[in-house]
């Protein structure tokens, strides 16, 4: 039944200790080394893939894709690959290569942990057209609802955040009402049974966009097409946006 | 990563995801140590003390990957200089404190290689936490893994007096118990909104 | 009921209805002597007497016929005047076949009484000491405990009141009652002695409100110059342990395993200061005592000179008991043991026979339940135990556990806990059973 | 004989039901029937590789640093798996998350590692590791099915019943995690209980 | 790519050398100044015991057997747990004999079962000996016997003891380890654990004698002295009781042949207790307890 | 005659027996709950009536049969699972779909009792263990509340009371919002005068606070109930509530409120109270009812949820083992230096 114990060996000198091991961790660095750079390209397309699914999914319209990120000066530039996902925005352009709004990473606490998720401003109409999930432990059936449930989508066809006159500030900061309550169009209304997640996708909204449209707004012309065509880029080269 | 402050992050690695309940990490040493307040009290003490030291670590190595860009060492990396370094408090202990090395001391082994200690390294690294949130996120969830566990022998002591049906005795009452006190975590939810 | 925390008392006990009426107002009795008499010789703690008679030789009421074997034991006199049958064995409350005399008193025997060499009022302590232990004095408030033995103060320490527990807390028996109305001069005289003995400055008499006669009567006849004074305390069971006594008049709690010299004071049964004041004067020893026979099946109820040695179904048979007796208890009905069977021998800790029939028992159709955690053991425990964690633990055979983190040794077995209990667990039963073990496993 | 070996994970000493070993993923990652195949097979080939490349080295590792090597063997074989899944889907790497990385610290494998592999050949050791994986992967599909069943009405995401089920959302959640495993625990114990 | 994939492998097999020879320097550093100076024996020994940590061995356990086995002062046979083959396995693998396995059992010292011996009061409570016991005795006639409730029963982790239809309980002698927790269990102390060949023995425990002993029980000694007259030297009579010397030859049966009650029995391996030649009627004694 | 032969009965002292029974207890506590039953019926009528005996019989039907799954006598006659069946019943609201009582009739006595070894042994408090498990299960259903005094409400039934087996709940239209949350999403307060006699929306069991104090001092009275952790409830609840209010009145509700609002007046009476989950010591009771008070407030206040009541009580239900290690009965005479470990 049990096998006998194997009996007690001599010790053994420190060097085939540590050749075991090295000789092992060798090794193994290489098959790591080996599959990853196997991986990577399959893995980092896919990625992409996913972003700028993502991105197209909140700019509807969009056709093509380009990640920018503030340089020191508050200029926004191409972003390089190892940008940190916070400072990002993600423009879209439509087949004519027209701007068609940008995409911003979000991120706050929910019911449950915190909640990641893109949306799309729509620059022209100064509104968010659309929001998308990219992360959340939110209870299934009740607080994942709001990625899917399309009353509470409705919410983001059109909400409005246009900036103040002196554009340094929101004119209407986004806030949240009871289920059907909504009367503005900068009101998002909550989803019944999923209140606090609610109110967190939209605090998550409001302090995102209070923070950052302001500065992104000055400097809209940093988006328009230039040179390249934008189409061609590959976007988010960083990989680094979608998941973790 | 928005700017979480340290207070919710403590939180919620304590109670609102408590690494046990929650996230279902370290179930072995909860299941297996769980039975005598005694072990638990000091499981659970060297199991904060574990992942203060793997915060640290692993907050450093990430730093040194990301510098050689070499993100695929991120998992060995982890692990082998989480062992070692335990390893080398083990030994330090052992030297400078016999007595502390006997309460705490040999649980070090049975946890450097336990889930709740590489997956708390893992989650800190991808949350992105900077220095000061990793250690509350550490310090968090031991916390949250001693409270699981100190509230699980308290409760698993109760019951060794109560005629439990054989059936369900060992693993299975220990899972109910668990259920139970997720169920009961779960008011802490929101905590913090 | 409500007074659950009376003025002048120990804190929490209980209060089981007390059932005294029957007996308290019938003046003590005397029983006949039964045909054969069977005298333990292991009436007390220490270690059993040494018999001093033959087979068949001829004995008097009063002579001795056991010496003491050591500090802790006593003589024992005979009870009657007659011929020694047999030195043999003769079952005992316990449940263990004890080595007794058997003594067949002759027809004809009288109260009569041998004296032998008095004991003087003056006399030196070890003189008192040494006569008490003669006289063959064991505690009669019931544990036995050779009443000498506890005269010697202890090393180095002293004794300042000399406490006399005329409390009588379990339900039923009126035996000190009766012994305190009607033996005054003896508790008097007994009280002397043992302040002698002691070097006690006061003693103090504790009676509970329920007995107002009997506190009156010892007062009226206090002799002035004996520092003597009657406190009367609520009605709470167990008042009569030694410890709580201690605490309800003096305020001084015994620690746990002390004794209560480590309070400086002493505590006496009434009864048995009475029989010290009663048996040293003409050099006696104790040849009968009182004993309460009451209960349902008991026809003619009340208190009774009883021999030692007279064996229950004669004693029963005397006073006349129902057809259906089922249940017989020696001692109260609360810490008093049941009686194995009706060969049993009255002792000098029997302080009453209580006698049930099947009919009025009162713990018949008990059905017991999961302990429910409802505490009321704990208000209920005067030594502030855990009773319900405990009865856990022994349910479980965890003895060590009871008594290493629980005081287990601290239970006297009072049985307030198993008398509140409303799941009917036989806590004390447990106790005792965790006890034994612990025994067993430290003597082997 | 040899069959045995590969037998006996599945049901006799099953890592899950009757050792109770890896729980942390058999309980985080089981809340659908296809995470919880998944991550059974990656739990799997990590068990089979390495108890292969353990059992070929058990000679030239000194005992001292037998664990050390073996988790470096296993780690490896993770990172192998992780880059793997990420490859063939992101979004089942996304579902499994951290706990695929965690494989390396399931106790099931080192212990197999520890206990089989370094004591027996490489044959034995690949048969043990795929009875034990295999019982792995069975023991989370147990769980998996009934936590989808109930919690989401469906199995590998289809549903199976009328519109207007109502799902228990408890399944889904930690709780239900543990109820669902202590229920299967107890019916375990009762199956096996007459022939123990 | 290919330059990806060497500076990759380069920076990887670096960072990994470097990590696995700090490792591999901290390993050393523990086996070199750590080393525990246990004989690796032990645990294998413990490993091959079988964890039932009765303690029929004389050991408090099952590793401090090991423990002794290594050190020689206790030999593979004194574990009565294990199974032949396993001993062998032990002792070869210490390179020592097996060792003398003086088989031993429990043997109970009362034959006073409810047909032969009777009630003195009715007991009502936990059924429990160790309970029983603390109320007058239990209520059995003899207050030596044995309760029948039961508790060695409970207390025996082999199932080696058995309730017989009279409640008295009956050792399986090839079941018993000799473990004691029966002897431990029994609040009358009826049971003794003797060596399986002392076949001569005195089932009784009462100091009653005579009529009265009768009176509670058919099958005591009545301390009459008839075996210690038959089998002199080996039987001596002390208070009420005989006792066997087994430092004397005692394989034979005459010492019981005579027994009035049959108190004094041989136990035979194949057919169980057997009575003397005197004693081949239960007796009816005067019983107690009858109504008068 | 007496014979010395005569076979006499033995049994364990004391030989007196107080009188206090398991049954007469729970008995009692049944009794205490009748009037907040009634009322809940007559608030929410018919579906109400149905909602608890659903309740009750789901409870009653499991532990017998967890009785004859494990070869014990029925323990249905200690009454104690009638407590269970009514108290978790009282736990529910109004509307909810039938089946969905059952079901978590049949969780709490089966998984919260009956596994730990029946009565007395359970940590949790079965009742509570029900709902948390309908809570977590049917989290939409539970939190659907329909008003009081509806019109007709003996005449019919709400659609989603007779909801098929594990089909969803059809909510009919109106889903009031209960004081709490009202007051904690929409910053409305109810009246207390309304809270107090149970004029509003919520579970079966917390529409009046008077009624439940009134049964709750009835066992008081009759020595079956602790009241040392009601009262720690209430002093903790009302304090910390009333600093908070004095603080910040407009993000907290005041005192009264808070005591007469949700289940917090059945949870700290008769759920806080289960003997078996609480600790025994009067200070160990206290304690106890001060960590539940804490945990309402704390959960209440900032927590994700309206109400924290069922989640407190599991959550001390949880701690009070080690309540009881660490508050012991000092034993007689024992000074207080040498405390045990
Ligand atoms: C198990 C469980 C999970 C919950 N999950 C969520 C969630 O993910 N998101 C959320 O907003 N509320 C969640 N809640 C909170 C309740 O549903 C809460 O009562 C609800 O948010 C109140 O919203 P309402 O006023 O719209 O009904 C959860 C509650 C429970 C019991
Ligand atoms: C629970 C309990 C109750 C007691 N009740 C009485 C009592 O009512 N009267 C009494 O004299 N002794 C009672 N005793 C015995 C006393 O503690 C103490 O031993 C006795 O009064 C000493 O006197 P003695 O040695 O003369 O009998 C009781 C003891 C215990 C443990
Ligand atoms: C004793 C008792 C305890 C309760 N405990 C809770 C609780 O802990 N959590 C909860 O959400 N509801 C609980 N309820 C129900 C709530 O009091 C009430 O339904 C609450 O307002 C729920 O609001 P929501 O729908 O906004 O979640 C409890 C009810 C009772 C009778
Ligand atoms: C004051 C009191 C309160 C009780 N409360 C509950 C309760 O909240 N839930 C419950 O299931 N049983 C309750 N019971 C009944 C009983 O204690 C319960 O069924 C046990 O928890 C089952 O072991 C209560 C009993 C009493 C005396
Ligand atoms: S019998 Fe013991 S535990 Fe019970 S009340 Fe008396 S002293 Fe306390
Ligand atoms: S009185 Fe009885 S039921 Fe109550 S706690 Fe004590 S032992 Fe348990
Ligand atoms: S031998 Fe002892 S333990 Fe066994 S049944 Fe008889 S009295 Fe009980
Ligand atoms: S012969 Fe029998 S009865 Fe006589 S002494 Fe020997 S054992 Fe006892
Ligand atoms: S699998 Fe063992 S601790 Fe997680």
């Amino acid at each position: 039944m049990s096998t006998p114990a194997p009996l007690p060996t001599a010790d053994p000198s420190a060097w085939s200790m540590a050749r075991a091991l090295v000789g092992v961790g060798l090794v193994c660095g290489l098959l790591i080394v080996f599959v990853y750079e196997a991986t990577r390209p399959t893995i980092e397309r896919a990625r992409a893939e996913a972003l700028r699914r993502a991105v197209f999914e909140v700019l509807p319209g969009a056709a093509s894709s380009q990640s920018f990120e503030p340089d020191e000066n508050g200029r926004y530039i191409p972003a390089g690959a190892n940008s940190s996902s916070e400072e990002i925005v993600h423009a879209g352009y439509d087949t004519d290569g027209r701007l068609v709004g940008l995409a911003l990473d979000a991120a706050g606490m929910g019911y449950q942990d915190v909640i990641r998720l893109l949306y799309g401003y729509a620059t022209e109409a100064e509104a968010i057209i659309g929001v998308q999930v990219l992360e959340s432990r939110e209870t299934p059936g009740l607080g994942d609802r709001v990625e899917s449930d399309p009353g509470f989508q409705a919410n983001f066809e059109r909400l409005d955040v246009s900036l103040a006159a002196d554009g340094q500030t929101i004119l209407h900061p986004i806030e949240v009402v009871k289920p059907g309550e909504k009367q503005h169009p900068w009101q998002i209304d909550g989803l019944t049974g999923a209140t606090i997640t609610s109110n967190a996708i939209g605090s998550i909204l409001r302090v995102s966009t209070l923070a950052r449209l302001p500065a992104i707004h000055a400097r809209l012309g940093d988006f328009e097409p230039k040179d390249s065509e934008p189409g061609d880029s590959e976007p988010g080269d960083s990989g680094k946006e979608v998941a973790p | 990563m928005p700017d979480q402050g340290l207070g919710s992050i403590f939180l919620n690695a304590c109670l609102i995801n408590n690494f046990v309940l929650a996230y279902f990490l370290g179930l072995c040493p909860f299941l297996g140590v769980s039975n005598r307040l005694e072990t638990a009290v000091r499981m659970g003490g060297a199991v904060s003390f574990v992942m203060l030291v793997a915060s640290v670590c692993s907050f450093g190595i990430e730093r040194v990957l990301v510098a050689i860009d070499a993100p695929y060492l991120r998992l060995i990396s982890f692990i082998v200089v989480i062992a070692s370094t335990v390893q080398l408090v083990e030994m330090f202990i052992r030297k400078t404190s016999p007595a502390l090395f006997r309460s705490l001391g040999i649980f070090l082994p049975l946890i450097t290689t336990n889930c709740a200690i590489l997956g708390l390294a893992l989650f800190q690294t991808n949350k992105g936490y900077d220095f000061a949130q990793s250690i509350a996120y550490a310090l968090g969830a031991g916390a949250g893994f001693t409270l699981a566990l100190v509230l699980m022998a308290g409760l698993r002591e109760k019951l060794e007096l109560a005629p439990v049906p054989d059936p369900v005795r060992g693993t299975a009452l220990a899972l109910v118990l668990a259920g139970i006190l997720s169920m009961a975590f779960m008011g802490f939810a929101g905590l913090g909104v | 009921m409500l007074k659950w925390f009376g003025a002048g008392s120990f804190r929490h006990g209980v209060h089981p209805p007390e059932a005294k009426d029957a007996t308290r107002d019938l003046p003590i009795r005397r029983l006949p002597f039964a045909p054969l008499l069977v005298v333990p010789l292991s009436q007390h703690l220490g270690r059993p007497s040494i018999p001093v008679v033959r087979e068949g030789q001829q004995v008097v009421r009063g002579e001795p016929i056991a010496r003491p074997d050591g500090f802790l034991s006593v003589a024992m006199h005979a009870p009657a005047s007659g011929v020694v049958k047999a030195i043999g064995l003769a079952p005992g409350i316990a449940g263990r076949m004890l080595p007794a005399i058997y003594l067949k008193p002759l027809p004809g025997s009288t109260q009569e009484v041998v004296e032998g060499t008095p004991c003087p009022l003056d006399a030196t302590p070890e003189q008192i000491v040494h006569a008490i232990q003669e006289a063959g004095v064991v505690g009669l408030g019931g544990a036995g405990f050779p009443t000498h033995a506890k005269l010697r103060p202890p090393e180095g320490g002293f004794i300042d009141t000399l406490i006399v527990n005329g409390v009588e807390c379990e339900p039923y028996l009126t035996t000190d009652h009766r012994v305190m109305l009607e033996q005054r001069e003896d508790i008097f005289t007994g009280l002397r002695f043992l302040l002698a003995a002691t070097g006690a400055a006061r003693a103090i008499i504790g009676v509970e409100e329920n007995k107002p006669d009997a506190a009156a009567h010892l007062r009226e006849g206090l002799p002035e110059k004996l520092p003597v004074s009657i406190e009367v305390l609520p009605v709470k069971y167990p008042q009569g342990a030694e410890k709580m006594l201690i605490e309800a008049l003096l305020g001084r709690r015994v620690p746990p395993g002390g004794l209560p010299a480590s309070v400086h004071a002493l505590c006496v049964n009434v009864a048995t200061t009475a029989e010290i004041g009663r048996l040293l004067p003409h050099g006696r020893g104790i040849q009968e005592r009182v004993v309460t026979i009451t209960g349902p099946a008991v026809r003619h109820k009340g208190n009774y000179h009883v021999p030692i040695g007279t064996p229950l179904h004669f004693l029963l048979e005397t006073v006349g008991v129902e057809d259906d007796l089922s249940r017989v208890f020696l001692g109260g009905p609360m810490m008093g043991s049941a009686a194995p069977c009706l060969d049993v021998p009255i002792t000098k800790g029997t302080s009453g026979v209580v006698a049930f029939t099947e009919r009025e028992s009162l713990t018949t159709q008990v059905v017991e339940h999961p302990c429910i955690r409802c505490g009321y053991c704990l208000d209920a425990c005067p030594m502030f135990l855990d009773p319900s964690q405990l009865g856990l633990l022994a349910a479980n055979e965890r003895h060590q556990e009871m008594a290493d983190r629980h005081h287990l040794m601290s239970c006297f077995e009072c049985g307030a806990c198993a008398y509140v209990c409303p799941s009917h667990i036989p806590l004390v039963q447990r106790f005792r059973v965790a006890k034994a073990a612990l025994r067993k496993a430290k003597a082997s | 004989m040899n069959a045995d070996e590969f037998w006996k994970g599945l049901w006799r000493e099953n890592p899950i039901f009757v050792q109770v070993l890896g729980m942390c993923p058999a309980l985080a990652v089981s809340n659908t029937a296809r995470n919880a195949l998944a991550m059974g097979l990656a739990t799997l080939f990590v068990l089979v590789a390495s108890n292969a490349v353990v059992a070929l080295l058990r000679d030239f590792v000194p005992k001292q640093v037998r664990i050390a090597t073996f988790i470096l063997i296993i780690a490896t074989f993770v990172t192998v798996v992780d880059y793997t899944i990420q490859a063939v889907s992101l979004e089942l790497h996304r579902a499994l998350g951290a706990f695929i990385s965690l494989i390396v610290v399931n106790c099931l494998i080192l212990g197999r590692a520890e206990a089989f592999a370094s004591r027996n050949g490489i044959g034995r050791s690949i048969l043990d590791g795929a009875g034990m994986g295999l019982g792995f992967t069975l023991a989370l599909f147990c769980l998996g099915a009934v936590r989808e069943i109930l919690g989401s009405g469906s199995l590998f995401g289809v549903a199976l019943f009328h519109a207007e089920f109502q799902p228990w959302v408890i399944m889904l959640l930690p709780s239900g995690g543990f109820f669902t495993l202590a229920a299967w625990l107890m019916l375990f114990s009762r199956w096996r209980a007459p022939d123990a | 790519m290919d330059r990806n994939l060497v500076t990759g492998a380069l920076a990887a097999v670096a960072a990994l050398s470097g990590l696995t020879a700090l490792l591999a320097g901290l390993l050393i550093l523990a086996h070199r100044r750590l080393r525990v100076d246990e004989d690796p024996r032990i645990d294998a020994v413990d490993e091959m015991l079988p964890h039932a940590n009765c303690g029929a061995c004389g050991q408090p356990g099952c590793r401090p057997f090991a423990e002794a086995l290594v050190a020689g002062t206790e030999q593979p046979a004194g574990c009565s747990v294990a199974s032949p083959a396993e001993r062998e396995h032990i002792a070869a693998f210490l390179g020592v004999g097996v060792g003398e396995a003086v088989k031993r059992v429990a043997r109970l010292a009362c034959a006073g079962g409810t047909h032969v011996a009777v009630e003195r009061a009715h007991y009502a409570g936990a059924a429990s000996c160790g309970a029983a016991a603390q109320v007058a005795g239990g209520g059995k006639g003899c207050f030596w016997g044995c309760l029948g409730l039961a508790d060695c029963e409970r207390a025996c982790d082999f199932e080696a003891i058995r309730m017989d239809e009279h409640a008295l309980p009956v050792v399986d002698e090839v079941l018993c380890t000799a473990c004691g927790d029966c002897v431990d269990a029994c609040p009358k102390d009826l049971f003794e654990v003797h060596p399986l060949d002392h076949r001569l023995w005195v089932a009784c425990r009462s100091l009653e004698e005579g009529d009265g002993l009768l009176g509670d029980c058919e099958v005591g000694c009545t301390a009459c002295g008839r075996c210690a007259l038959d089998a002199p030297g080996l039987v001596t009579m002390q208070n009420t009781l005989p006792v066997v010397d087994y430092t004397q030859p005692h394989d034979e049966r005459v010492a019981i042949e005579r027994c009035p009650t049959g108190a004094i029995v041989w136990l035979d391996p194949e057919t169980g207790p057997q009575r003397g030649v005197a004693a081949p009627v239960l007796r009816k004694g005067p019983r107690r307890g009858t109504p008068t | 005659m007496v014979g010395p032969t005569r076979i006499l009965e033995i049994r364990t002292s004391p030989h007196l027996l107080s009188g206090h029974r398991v049954e007469t207890i729970m008995f009692n506590v049944v009794l205490a709950l009748l009037p907040t039953t009634a009322w809940a019926i007559w608030c929410f009528g018919l579906k109400a009536l149905l909602v608890l005996v659903t309740a009750l019989a789901s409870c009653l039907l499991t532990e017998r049969a967890a009785c004859a799954f494990s070869d014990r006598p029925s323990s249905l006659g200690d009454g104690s699972v009638a407590i269970t069946g009514l108290l978790y019943g009282l736990t529910l609201p109004p509307g909810l779909p039938l089946w969905m009582v059952a079901v978590g009739g049949v969780i709490g006595v089966a998984m919260g009792k009956a596994l730990f070894g029946g009565l007395g042994a359970n940590p949790f408090n079965p009742a509570l263990v029900a709902r948390a498990f309908l809570q977590a299960a049917f989290p939409v259903a539970m939190t659907s509340w329909l008003p009081p005094f509806g019109p007709d409400r003996f005449g019919s039934l709400p659609a989603s009371t007779l909801a098929p087996p594990f089909s969803r709940a059809v909510v009919d239209g109106w889903s009031g919002a209960t004081p709490l949350a009202a007051s904690k999403f929409g910053g409305e307060l109810s009246a207390l005068a309304d809270l107090a006699t149970g004029a509003v929306a919520g579970s079966l069991g917390e529409t009046s606070g008077l009624l439940i104090l009134l049964g709750g001092a009835w066992l008081v009275a009759r020595h079956m109930m602790n009241w040392r952790i009601p009262v720690g409830i209430f002093t903790v609840v009302a304090g910390a509530s009333a600093l908070l209010h004095f603080v910040a009145p407009e993000s907290h509700a005041p005192p009264g409120f808070m005591l007469f609002s949700g289940g917090l007046m059945l949870g700290a009476v008769f759920m806080a109270t289960d003997m078996v989950g609480s600790p025994v010591t009067g200070a160990g009771c206290l304690l106890y009812g001060a960590l539940i008070g804490a945990l309402v407030v704390v959960i209440r206040a900032w927590g994700g949820m309206p109400e924290g009541v069922m989640y407190a009580i599991l959550l001390a239900n949880a701690v009070s083992p080690h309540i009881d290690r660490w508050i012991r009965p000092r034993v007689f005479g024992q000074v207080a230096a040498e405390g045990d470990g």
